[in-house]
């Protein structure tokens, strides 16, 4: 058993948020997916206050050796995820992380607030990709907007708060370190890059949401780096992931200093990929002599 | 009848027992040990096991999505599953290239199939170019099942009107008039008169909108089977939605054959080619 | 003939910086580079004040669809340059641009003196991806530290000044305004993405410069936003790039706003790609009517 | 003899007429209808026309560095290039399963080869493994000038000492005894008693070093092909450094034969599998 923030996982590979969808995938394939489930935490997808129906389509477009989407986050909303998922969700052989995204610090103290009581929630990933109306920035890019999330945020639940950073920053190290100062328990990177494609036959963005965040492995020697790099900076524990597809990939992230992997991309080419990448995992002895051991969780 | 069968969890590697071309298309075959017999409307995600990736624009990189043709039970328990494929890009490129003995991955059955029509009702088929693929197994089971399934295909020439020799007794047209009537399938349609049918259709977004006009106008219940771009077939990454009257559907989950009524259009925007 | 900063240029289609080297070319290849030159313009490696060797090898990681480098700039330094590079790349049938960097603004002042004053130089490319001691951050992820170094170097040269942008930035439009605002006459971008791969035999950084710059294809669909997004905020010219390796690829970012296009990693597996490159875009019409014309410099 | 021969500018892509399995390795023979002679020890950058990707690992992405092994007239006028080839990851994988017909991407030839011994000297070659593929070449050279090129080999076991076959006369050590010495090529180059040769050596670095050492003790002239990773092979990406007496130097321009007195040390960073 690992301890994860309080929380005890039978592994270290979870799925990465937006990645997975336990009840569609319970429609798709029965009790099977219960009986071989492939993570040891599952993330929900981002829940928002209000409902949403996402980014009118196209939402994806294939890269070399990658991925881009514009989903937009469509979700139920705070109520509907609590009336129709959760009661699923909780049902699930893993504890459940849910993911939240406020578009101003008010409504993340909503959810924050509304998920912090509820026992089937294990802990909050709070994803921080979110523009600041102020800055027109992503809250995640700035070290002070961060904090001062976390700030307000924290007080408001015991729940582990794990944040969620965006890579399409400056220095993501000092958003890792403000939000550890301002009492965050854990920390998971990367989100998607921002990207564009544009359509031959227009030469318009291909898109429907004109721009696309870049997953899988053409961003993993790009993950690597981040994570190594806010490993150095930060004690709390970190989730590493961006374009893993192996035991290997998980060990270089956990070698570089992350105490657990999640598997995005990987998923949607087979749904099982998870298992097939814990159980490398597994065979593989990340050297401690590395300087960087695995961290565990305080 | 359900509409669907579950699929094992996980993709599995099945073996390629034949690649042969009809027409401008290719039909594989392939030995599927473990699956559960598909209805038909479902569909499959495919990758080669070797080399999936690497073609054109340094593409595939996500599976396929791949209606079967026809499913029929093996000799040792399992599935032969035949799928009928275009090659229209990398990932097409690189399925359609494979020999027998190569290796595929496979997961499914996917979606949901096609509804049976009420008691009474004939069903007619309406098909354009790939769009015949699903189409094939499910005249077999309703002729099979006593059920009139008149078929009317439209292809674009004579090579890929060759496909029509994969159904049973079609009228076709072709935008040529190299075979059959000459001009669309959709003229065919409109040429029957019949009301107490529903109709069953698959093919390139222009067709099934005018097939949707068509019933829509006439009363016709209609169940399209739907293209979009797919990433993962499992309801995981909300790529593939469509819009309909009630909001987007992930065409994975809850499609990939829908009734026409839910629809204002049957054109979906990133599809076809 | 095309007019970028009031050089004359044959075509849309130069080099990036450090991808090319024009003497090495010719010790290998002879006249026959000469007779098929494949660049409208010539821009030289990085040259800084001293000296210097650059970092230990190994330098290269391949990547899926891509490459990481961790060359670390060497070259000849300002003095060795323009003694023993500066009268081969003179000769060039292409006007030459001088790309440079300086670890802090006075090393800038020196370079951009020195080469203001000589007439072989068409134009100087800023490479601004050098840390800044202060912050700790590239200089160019920062729209104050950029605009401060344009204005003390601005008044020192009437040669246009290409800034170079970084994507390891938060915000690369607002460094572009800030560049823009202080005199820069063109912008190029983007410049590499901060990465990293392990050993897999010892789980260490496989580079010898332990992060490197990613570039190639996995980082088109990124630069193509970051064109897109850059051009919608200033006026003056961009040279876009980043994993250009077909004249659909080079037609792309001219139609988001680009009025030149480098090719980088392309020319490694093939230093005639360029000359492919521009034949194909010659055969690409960009429609205007997308909203994004291409834009010709001033 | 001049030890660089220019390439064209530019990639140029040329048939595959020949593939064939020699022990372990792979000989590929092309023929480069618009290409010059290369010199002895001077090599190519390879990649495969169509799926140069979608290997292990997503790679490969850029060509591969290779030596010639020979080099004939063709009777149109090209030179018909033979490669040795082992399989050790994923670029060298797609190269090694090409089949006669298809096509190669071809850049050379590049750097520089070996300069000949001085007046007088025997020659000694010295190759490890795939190492033998730029001696191959030089021992016709040297032999067809009158010189005396012994050649001593040393390779892992049987099946990669079927390569000795593609050299003329050599003694051969194998790590495992299966043939020849039981031991290390190095073994036998001690052994060597003459002092008036110079030694032509490639192979693992290891083994280069080995060689380098030996030299250095005895003051006897080597010229090492060395291996370093390589992304453009023309001297445009800096990337194949190796530290000499003299500073980093890019092996691609300035080797990959180098003078053993110019390195302290064979042993080259991220080289070698
Ligand atoms: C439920 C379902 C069933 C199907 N059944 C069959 C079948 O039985 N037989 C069959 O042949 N096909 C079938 N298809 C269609 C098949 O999945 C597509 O033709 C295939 O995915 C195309 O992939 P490709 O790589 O060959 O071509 P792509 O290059 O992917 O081209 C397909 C279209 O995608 C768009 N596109 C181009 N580049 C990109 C990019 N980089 N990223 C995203 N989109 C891009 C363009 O619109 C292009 O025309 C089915 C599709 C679905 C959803
Ligand atoms: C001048 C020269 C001449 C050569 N001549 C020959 C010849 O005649 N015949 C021949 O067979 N070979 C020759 N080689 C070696 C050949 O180029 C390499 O074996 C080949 O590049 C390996 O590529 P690969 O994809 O097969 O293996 P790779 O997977 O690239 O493995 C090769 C080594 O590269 C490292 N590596 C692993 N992953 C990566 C990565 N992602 N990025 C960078 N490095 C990585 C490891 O050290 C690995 O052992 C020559 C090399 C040079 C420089
Ligand atoms: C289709 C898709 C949807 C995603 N949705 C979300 C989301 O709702 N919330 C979130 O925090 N991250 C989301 N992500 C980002 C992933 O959680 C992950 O950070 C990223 O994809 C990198 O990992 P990968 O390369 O393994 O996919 C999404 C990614 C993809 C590809
Ligand atoms: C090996 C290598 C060396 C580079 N050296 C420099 C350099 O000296 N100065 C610079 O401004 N950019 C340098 N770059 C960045 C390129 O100029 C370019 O911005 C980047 O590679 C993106 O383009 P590409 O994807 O087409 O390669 C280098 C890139 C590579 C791959
Ligand atoms: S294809 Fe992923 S949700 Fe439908
Ligand atoms: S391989 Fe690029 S400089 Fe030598």
């Amino acid at each position: 058993m690992i301890d994860f923030c309080g929380i005890e996982l039978a592994g270290r590979v979870i799925n990465a948020s937006g990645t997975f969808d336990a009840i569609a995938a319970r429609r798709t394939f029965g009790e099977s997916l219960r009986d071989r489930f492939p993570f040891a935490a599952f993330v929900s997808k981002t829940v928002t206050v209000a409902q949403r129906e996402g980014n009118p389509p196209p939402r994806l477009w294939e890269l070399p050796a990658g991925l881009m989407n514009s989903i937009g986050l469509p979700n139920r909303g705070l109520a509907g995820f609590i009336e129709h998922d959760l009661p699923e969700l909780a049902g699930l052989p893993a504890p459940l992380i849910v993911n939240v995204m406020g578009f101003d610090p008010a409504q993340f103290v909503l959810l924050i607030e509304a998920f912090g009581e509820l026992a089937e929630v294990a802990a909050l990933e709070l994803n921080v990709s979110c523009p600041n109306v102020e800055t027109g920035l992503e809250f995640g890019a700035d070290p002070q907007a961060t904090a001062a999330l976390l700030e307000r945020v924290r007080p408001l639940t015991d729940k582990p708060l794990i944040v969620k950073l965006t890579p399409n920053a400056a220095d993501p190290p000092a958003v890792a370190e403000a939000a550890q100062e301002a009492g965050a328990d854990a920390l998971s990177l990367i989100n998607t890059l921002r990207g564009m494609a544009l359509d031959p036959s227009t030469a318009r963005p291909w898109l429907g949401g004109e721009t696309g965040g870049v997953s899988g492995p053409s961003v993993r020697a790009i993950a690597l780096a981040q994570v190594h790099a806010v490993a150095q900076r930060v004690t709390i524990p970190i989730v590493g992931m961006g374009g893993v597809q192996s035991g290997r990939h998980a060990a270089d992230l956990l070698s570089v200093g992350a105490a657990l992997v999640a598997v995005g991309t990987e998923s949607f080419r087979d749904p099982a990929a998870a298992i097939r990448i814990t159980a490398e995992l597994d065979g593989i002895e990340i050297p401690g002599k590395s300087g960087v051991s695995v961290r565990e969780a305080g | 009848m359900r509409r669907r069968t579950l699929a094992p969890f996980g993709r599995r590697s099945v073996e390629l027992t034949d690649n042969r071309a009809v027409g401008a298309y290719s039909v594989l075959t392939c030995a599927d040990r473990d699956g559960p017999a598909p209805r038909p409307g479902q569909f499959y995600m495919l990758a080669a096991c070797e080399r999936w990736g690497g073609g054109e624009g340094d593409r595939p990189f996500v599976p396929r999505a791949c209606s079967f043709m026809r499913a029929t039970a093996d000799e040792d328990g399992g599935v032969r599953l035949e799928f009928l494929l275009e090659d229209v890009g990398p990932g097409t490129a690189r399925l359609c290239a494979l020999h027998a003995g190569e290796r595929l991955w496979l997961l499914g059955p996917l979606g949901v199939g096609f509804a049976p029509p009420p008691a009474g009702h004939d069903a007619l088929l309406v098909g354009g170019g790939i769009g015949i693929a699903p189409l094939a197994g499910w005249q077999d089971e309703l002729r099979a099942a006593g059920i009139s399934a008149r078929t009317l295909l439209g292809f674009r020439d004579a090579s890929h009107a060759t496909g029509a020799t994969l159904m049973h007794d079609p009228s076709v047209a072709t935008d040529d008039g190299s075979q059959g009537l000459h001009g669309r399938v959709t003229e065919l349609l409109a040429a029957e008169r019949g009301t107490h049918a529903t109709v069953f259709s698959c093919g390139p977004p222009a067709m099934l909108e005018a097939v949707r006009a068509l019933c829509a106008e006439r009363g016709i219940a209609a169940q399209l089977a739907l293209e979009s771009g797919m990433a993962c077939g499992f309801g995981a990454c909300f790529g593939c939605v469509v819009p309909t009257r009630a909001g987007y559907l992930r065409l994975c989950l809850d499609g990939p054959v829908i009734d026409a009524a839910q629809l204002e259009t049957a054109l979906v925007a990133g599809a076809g080619h």
